[in-house]
């Protein structure tokens, strides 16, 4: 079993960080676990986006071109990702920030109004995380103490406050 | 009305890459105006090495070609010993121009090598996403100075027209700025000095722009051009550092 | 008497124009994003252009046009 | 923290690595998809008592580095495709001088500028002359994170016990990705070198690094003591990794990037009964010919991948001596081909076989 | 005066013949056994209104040569084995922008700076990687001083044809030589370039001579385009000759200054009874694999000799699908063997034959 | 009587390859002197690139390090780099130098690299049989330029040490001759100062010291001196164009 | 038949010219010919020498190790080059430059004291050519006719003095 | 009062001492060959020699030592 997963929006939503959170979640727990980013100049036009791949066996090539999930904050990777989803796939997608809807019936969509959800709850900036937390809810990809592991592996202990934040993001996500 | 401001006509009617802010843009405008004023697209030949403008062949609708980092006034002498009556300008980046390609440079200007180099000093590795340049200000965290350029290990800034001054076939160095639309105005009269001095066979003539990387110096546009005024001019005072025709010029 | 007309397409929205035009008649307006995902330069008040191009010059992306009622 | 598996980039993997291995100065210049690997130095080196340089081109890099190896330490450089070509005089030098040293290459697609997606064109220039002369470098290809960090480790103590240059061959993907990794226990003793310029302190006679040989004898005679070297690192190093090949019908080839693929690709042509299996060089020069040897007798095609237009392939060939035919399957630009494209060619051939 | 024989040295026929061919630019760097190369152009070129530069560096001078090529006219540069490797990484960029140009490698003894005495240790650097990524460019290797010059002028016609940069293969034995010359008429109509940056005069839309292809797809059918005409190359201009050939038990391949001394051998092996042939690659890429496979028949044995530690060699074998068993005698270091040497060699193989 | 003169310890026994009359050997025996008086053999590696005097190895008791073609800069940094204790000097010609190694001189310059270079001009590439060098002076026959060094197409000859001063890291940056008595025993202090700022950490420092080919000048050695002191001290004027311990030594 | 020649000295001394001119000689007469120099940083050191053949065959390398014939105008030369020349062989020594005398019996050696011969008949700095006149006369190798040839095409008609005095110094040698 | 040496074998006879003794004293003799080819330098007049070093100092090869009466 093999789930690959693209995190895709602007330059500074986080989305490297939270493609490398999943993918420690995975490591954590045994899993084969792959991560890149898309690279060169093309990022400098604003947009980040990485590929992971969570599996049981080795990991061929970590590039994803069909994910099983997509996690997206910004329209124009919505339009360049969306029809690339497998069908029977899962789409996350941060409604503040992206007005389209998905007209595809052979995979799932949720809206998540995530900007908004994470400042209205204090935690500015981490809709990158409550992104997370719905994916986790949704698809199991990994288990939830997982991701919790994986942060307080990722960030210093000298930055307590933040592991409380992207917890409270998770749960966020988690809870819509 | 009429229109006083567009597009020049030299100038590609496409988007850039370039980031939002990055004055790469301006500075190639200018040259687009002053091969309008002078009428000579048809007879320019334009040469960008690799940095952010790498792909400045399609913004320029002269004839360009890409050149090996560092190299343009190499492959740019290859040019002009080839076809001498036409205009061959570089637009070479400082990474470029005053790293990898510091022979080059110097050595074109020894000869005379009578071209015009456009050179873009942002005090940084704009394309390959940051790292410190040969221009990076003492103290300036980059990638590759993630505790701030320490001169005592990373060396000191490289002052290009001060250097070429002292080169003997230099017959313009002059160092300019895009901060303001005052500036602005500067850097083309600069930069139409230095294709005149080159239609009149008086040598190599280089402008030094001072530019900004919003991206890279994690900053918005803006606050750019303040960093540009605040920080980069005092280090790299604005001015001419030889001008072979400033006596025959000094009434204009 | 001015008048700017900004490419919308062009546009990246980097403020440039708006630092540079001395009667602060620019904005980047934050309603409508354009094929680029900027939000992009207008001029909020048309009336107060004096067509000097400041904006312009400053422009990085030659996105603005500048029309003024030439004198004489 | 030894036994613990972390998530890391390749490049960064390799560059933890490489100060664990005991490098000491670290010269480089920008150049992408390795620039993770100059940042990480800038950042640790300095806590870590090493010297990260950036250099003012690729060319004084290598030279900084014949100089720190001449001294004596272990040095390393790293660039992408057109800057390992500006550093091959270089690497001619330190290979004349019988220098130790470690050279990373994390190949983009060319020729010229080219583009900064992974490729593997550079196989040749690796291989056969990164640079003029008769020489070669040690060629390791790494096909994941954890052995871009145990190679580099593996390259400084090869690069010092034979006198040699060592190259990791790696690529945008290798560079760029992220996968558990975990560094390995390592001995910090460092291995005499009494030739070392060091300063003689008046201890011993003056040691001199030199290439030039203005007679013809002279210099015969140390290229044929270099090549006597070289026989016994092609006794000695040849390394690959066998999967299925056991039985296999096609054995598919490739190194690296691809070979991850390729690998995927078996297994999924396994399940649709066609007998594949993979043979992967992990050391390039010396090219693993042992290896090939071992299926000549039951391989009935082989299938060599590559990300390029096809440059491993001849050594492939002449390794089986030409007996057993040798297809290939390529991609360039930077695109990497899925395991469906290679499946497909490995059904082809299947057909072709029977 | 053209039908006459003059005495010449190889360098200067060399340099003569190009400046004859039309050759307009030359730029170049010292250094030893090319100097003279230099120094005739700097006589001649500005009499005959072209352009000699000194360029402050090998580098340089192949970016001049970039760019003189870029603006249309047939341009030249020449150098030794160290400074070739310099230039890799601009070969790798003009065969990267489809530009015609002339690159003249009089090859010295190495690795590093090794001597100054003649060598063949630069073939792979020619054939298989003169900097990264994937391209080829053609390469001659004249054996006389004759071949210098006609072969200079071959390069320069079929650079143009398939707009791709040609080598001549050389070494300081054929520089420095001299022999008697011939050169020959020259039709001084030079071919259209259409594509050429040399100012569009508002007639035709800006040219670009480029190499970056940001996006893979668009570099993969740029590396792809150039394979195609790459195939036609390879089909269309392999060349080789043969001697004493057809009734052969072993066929001596050697290419270059070693070839006159394999030919002497083969004479001398002839009257020892030793039935010897000489195969001699006039044209070392594309590789005259067609010309090989003529001998695969009857030839018992192959002997290749080269002044390395052996490069060709793998060429041959692949050229007779490893067929053939192919021995080999090299020399390194400026030494050239004698006739009697390589007339030893045969008599072992005869011996071995039998 | 007591020896008043003899070959320094630190110089090796043995003949030399360079032709009769060159003045290489005198400066080679200049560096010994110091070398002893300081008595740091063993704490010095020297760096000799390609050029006339590549085989120096051979003629210095320190070690040795022969460099790539105009490298010697980026060598000599990676043994300092890795060895900041030691002595560390290059000993460079102006083909080397000037040349294809413009960048890295300049760039182990702007570094403030702690090293010290000796820098041979004498007007020629001398190991490849006369080529122009950078520092061909006008008019100059060469084997490159047979109808004298045109300066319209062959540029203009390269002043290292004017140029040098310009640049931040440079400690020092003198000129000096050897065609008298009296100009080597100057030479030699610039030598000694050179090294005693390397002692000091004080940065980079260059001592070029103008001097003959007399094969490839085509002259006799004793002509040549008086080609140096005719021809090229009034091109390449001698004197201190940077030493920033100047002031502290003022009452020296 | 293939005749192989060195000449040999010190710089300055015209030896490269002379091994020119007799190959040319012979390229006249329609042999093959060839001619190379020791080249490289050994010439500094004051010597200079070629080696030349003349065949009727392509001439396989022009590097000649063991010569037919030794024309040397130098001591060191001397001592390098004697015991080279193969049995049978001739050497033509300039014995104003050189005072040793040749203990080999296998061999002819012929003392010319041709610096002072050429200086005597006013063609000072011809000794090389006087040693070639010797050697037309000695071996036969090419015709003197063929020498003669040879100064014409070499020497451009703007110089005909200088073709003059090297006929001159020709006739020297043939006459000694 | 001084004296100079010399060394046969390494002298090549460049004339560089010739030219800088102030007593001129040195010349290049031409009798004898030493085993490089040179004539070599002499000192012509030992009784002139003031030790002054110049010779020595413009000796590329170092072939030159010199003695002399030191006071005090
Ligand atoms: C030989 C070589 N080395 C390195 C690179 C990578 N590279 C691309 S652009 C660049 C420098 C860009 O900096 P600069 O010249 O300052 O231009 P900017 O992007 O700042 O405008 C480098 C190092 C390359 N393409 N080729
Ligand atoms: C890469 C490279 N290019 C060229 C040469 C040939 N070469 C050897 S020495 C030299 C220059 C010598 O001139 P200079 O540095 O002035 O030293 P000099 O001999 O005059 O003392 C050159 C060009 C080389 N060895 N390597
Ligand atoms: S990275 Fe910097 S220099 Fe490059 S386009 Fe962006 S802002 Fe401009
Ligand atoms: S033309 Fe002048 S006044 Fe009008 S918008 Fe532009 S800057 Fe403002
Ligand atoms: S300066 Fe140009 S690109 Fe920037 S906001 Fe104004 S109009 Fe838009
Ligand atoms: S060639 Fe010139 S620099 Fe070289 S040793 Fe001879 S005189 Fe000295
Ligand atoms: S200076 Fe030295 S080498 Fe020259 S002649 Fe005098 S002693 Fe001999
Ligand atoms: S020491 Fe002085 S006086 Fe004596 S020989 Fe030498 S230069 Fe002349
Ligand atoms: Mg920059
Ligand atoms: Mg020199």
């Amino acid at each position: 079993m093999t789930d690959s997963i693209i995190f895709a929006g602007f330059g500074g939503q986080g989305l490297l960080f939270a493609g490398k959170l999943i993918a420690y979640g995975g490591m954590i727990e045994g899993k084969e676990v792959s991560w890149i980013p898309s690279y060169g100049p093309e990022m400098r036009g604003g947009t980040a986006n990485c590929s992971v791949r969570i599996s049981d066996m080795p990991v061929s090539s970590p590039v994803v071109s069909n994910p099983d999930y997509l996690i997206v904050m910004n329209s124009p990777s919505y339009t360049k990702f969306i029809n690339s989803v497998r069908p029977g796939g899962k789409v996350f997608i941060d409604s503040s920030m992206i007005d389209e809807k998905c007209s595809r019936t052979d995979i799932d969509c949720f809206y998540i109004p995530a900007t908004e959800l994470a400042h209205d709850n204090g935690v500015d900036g981490m809709a990158n995380i409550v992104l997370c937390g719905k994916l986790l809810r949704e698809t199991g990809v990994i288990k939830t103490e997982s991701v919790e592991n994986a942060l307080n592996k990722i960030i210093p202990e000298s930055r307590k406050a933040l592991i409380e934040s992207n917890l409270k993001a998770i749960q966020i996500g988690m809870d819509i | 009305m009429s229109v006083v401001f567009r597009k020049p006509d030299s100038m590609a009617d496409v988007n850039t890459h370039y980031c939002p802010g990055c004055t790469h843009g301006i500075v190639h405008r200018l040259i687009c105006e002053i091969i309008d004023e002078m009428g000579i697209e048809g007879d320019t030949i334009g040469i960008c090495p690799v940095g952010c403008s790498v792909m400045a062949y399609d913004y320029f609708n002269c004839d360009m070609i890409e050149a090996p980092h560092g190299r343009a006034p190499a492959v740019a002498t290859g040019v002009k010993r080839s076809l001498p009556d036409k205009f061959v300008f570089t637009y070479q980046g400082d990474g470029d121009l005053a790293a990898i390609g510091t022979a080059e440079t110097i050595h074109a200007a020894a000869r005379g090598e009578n071209i015009t180099i456009i050179f873009i000093n942002n005090t940084t590795y704009g394309m390959t996403g940051g790292q410190m340049a040969p221009t990076t200000l003492p103290g300036q965290v980059t990638q590759t100075t993630p505790y701030g350029r320490d001169v005592e290990k990373a060396g000191y800034p490289v002052k290009m027209c001060e250097i070429l001054s002292q080169v003997d076939g230099t017959a313009l160095a002059q160092r300019v700025s895009v901060d303001s639309p005052k500036e602005v105005q500067n850097a083309k009269k600069a930069i139409r000095k230095a294709f005149q001095i080159q239609r009149d066979r008086k040598g190599f003539s280089i402008v030094e722009v001072l530019s900004t990387c919003p991206t890279n110096w994690g900053m918005s546009p803006v606050e750019s051009l303040e960093r540009l005024r605040q920080e980069c001019i005092p280090y790299f005072p604005l001015g001419v550092y030889k001008d072979i025709t400033a006596k025959e010029n000094s009434n204009d | 008497m001015g008048k700017i007309n900004v490419i919308f397409d062009k546009c990246k929205g980097c403020g440039l124009c708006e630092n540079a035009c001395p009667q602060k008649i620019i904005q980047i307006q934050k309603d409508k994003i354009n094929s680029h995902g900027y939000f992009t330069a207008v001029c909020i008040n048309d009336d107060k252009c004096v067509g000097c191009a400041m904006c312009a010059v400053m422009c990085p992306e030659c996105a603005i046009t500048v029309e003024r009622q030439v004198q004489k | 923290m030894t036994a613990e598996r972390v998530l890391m980039k390749g490049n960064e993997a390799l560059a933890e690595a490489a100060i664990r291995a005991g490098c000491k100065c670290y010269f480089g210049y920008p150049i992408t998809p390795q620039t993770e690997i100059a940042a990480f130095m800038a950042k640790n080196m300095p806590k870590r008592g090493g010297t990260f340089l950036q250099a003012e081109s690729e060319i004084a890099a290598i030279n900084m580095v014949l100089g720190a190896a001449s001294a004596g330490v272990r040095a390393m450089t790293s660039s992408s495709s057109p800057g390992i070509s500006l550093k091959s005089e270089g690497i001619s030098y330190i290979a004349a001088s019988d220098l130790p040293c470690v050279i990373i290459n994390v190949q983009r697609g060319g020729p010229g500028l080219g583009g900064i997606q992974p490729a593997q064109a550079d196989y040749w220039q690796a291989v056969k002359s990164g640079g003029h002369g008769d020489f070669h470098i040690l060629v390791f290809a790494p096909n994941s994170v954890q052995e871009m960090a145990d190679m580099v480790v593996k390259a400084f103590e090869k690069a010092d016990q034979y006198r040699i240059p060592a190259m990791i061959l790696s690529d945008g993907m290798l560079g760029q990705m992220m996968e558990p990794v975990v560094f390995p226990e390592i001995s910090d003793k460092m291995p005499e070198k009494p030739w070392a310029t060091n300063g003689h302190g008046n201890k011993r006679k003056h040691n001199i690094i030199n290439t030039l040989f203005l007679q013809p004898d002279e210099l015969e005679a140390s290229v044929s003591a270099r090549s006597k070297k070289y026989e016994t690192i092609v006794e000695n190093e040849q390394d690959a990794e066998f999967y299925l090949t056991d039985d296999a019908d096609i054995v598919v080839t490739a190194y690296g990037a691809v070979s991850r693929i390729c690998r995927e690709a078996v297994d999924e042509a396994r399940k649709n009964g066609i007998k594949a299996g993979l043979l992967r060089p992990k050391v390039l020069w010396p090219f693993p010919v042992k290896d090939y040897q071992k299926i000549v007798p039951t391989a009935k095609s082989i299938l060599c991948a590559e990300l390029s237009t096809g440059q491993m392939i001849d050594d492939v060939k002449l390794a089986v001596n030409c007996s057993v035919p040798v297809e290939f399957y390529g991609r360039t630009g930077g695109n990497l081909p899925s395991a469906d494209e290679i499946i497909k060619k490995l059904a082809e051939i299947n057909d072709s076989l029977s």
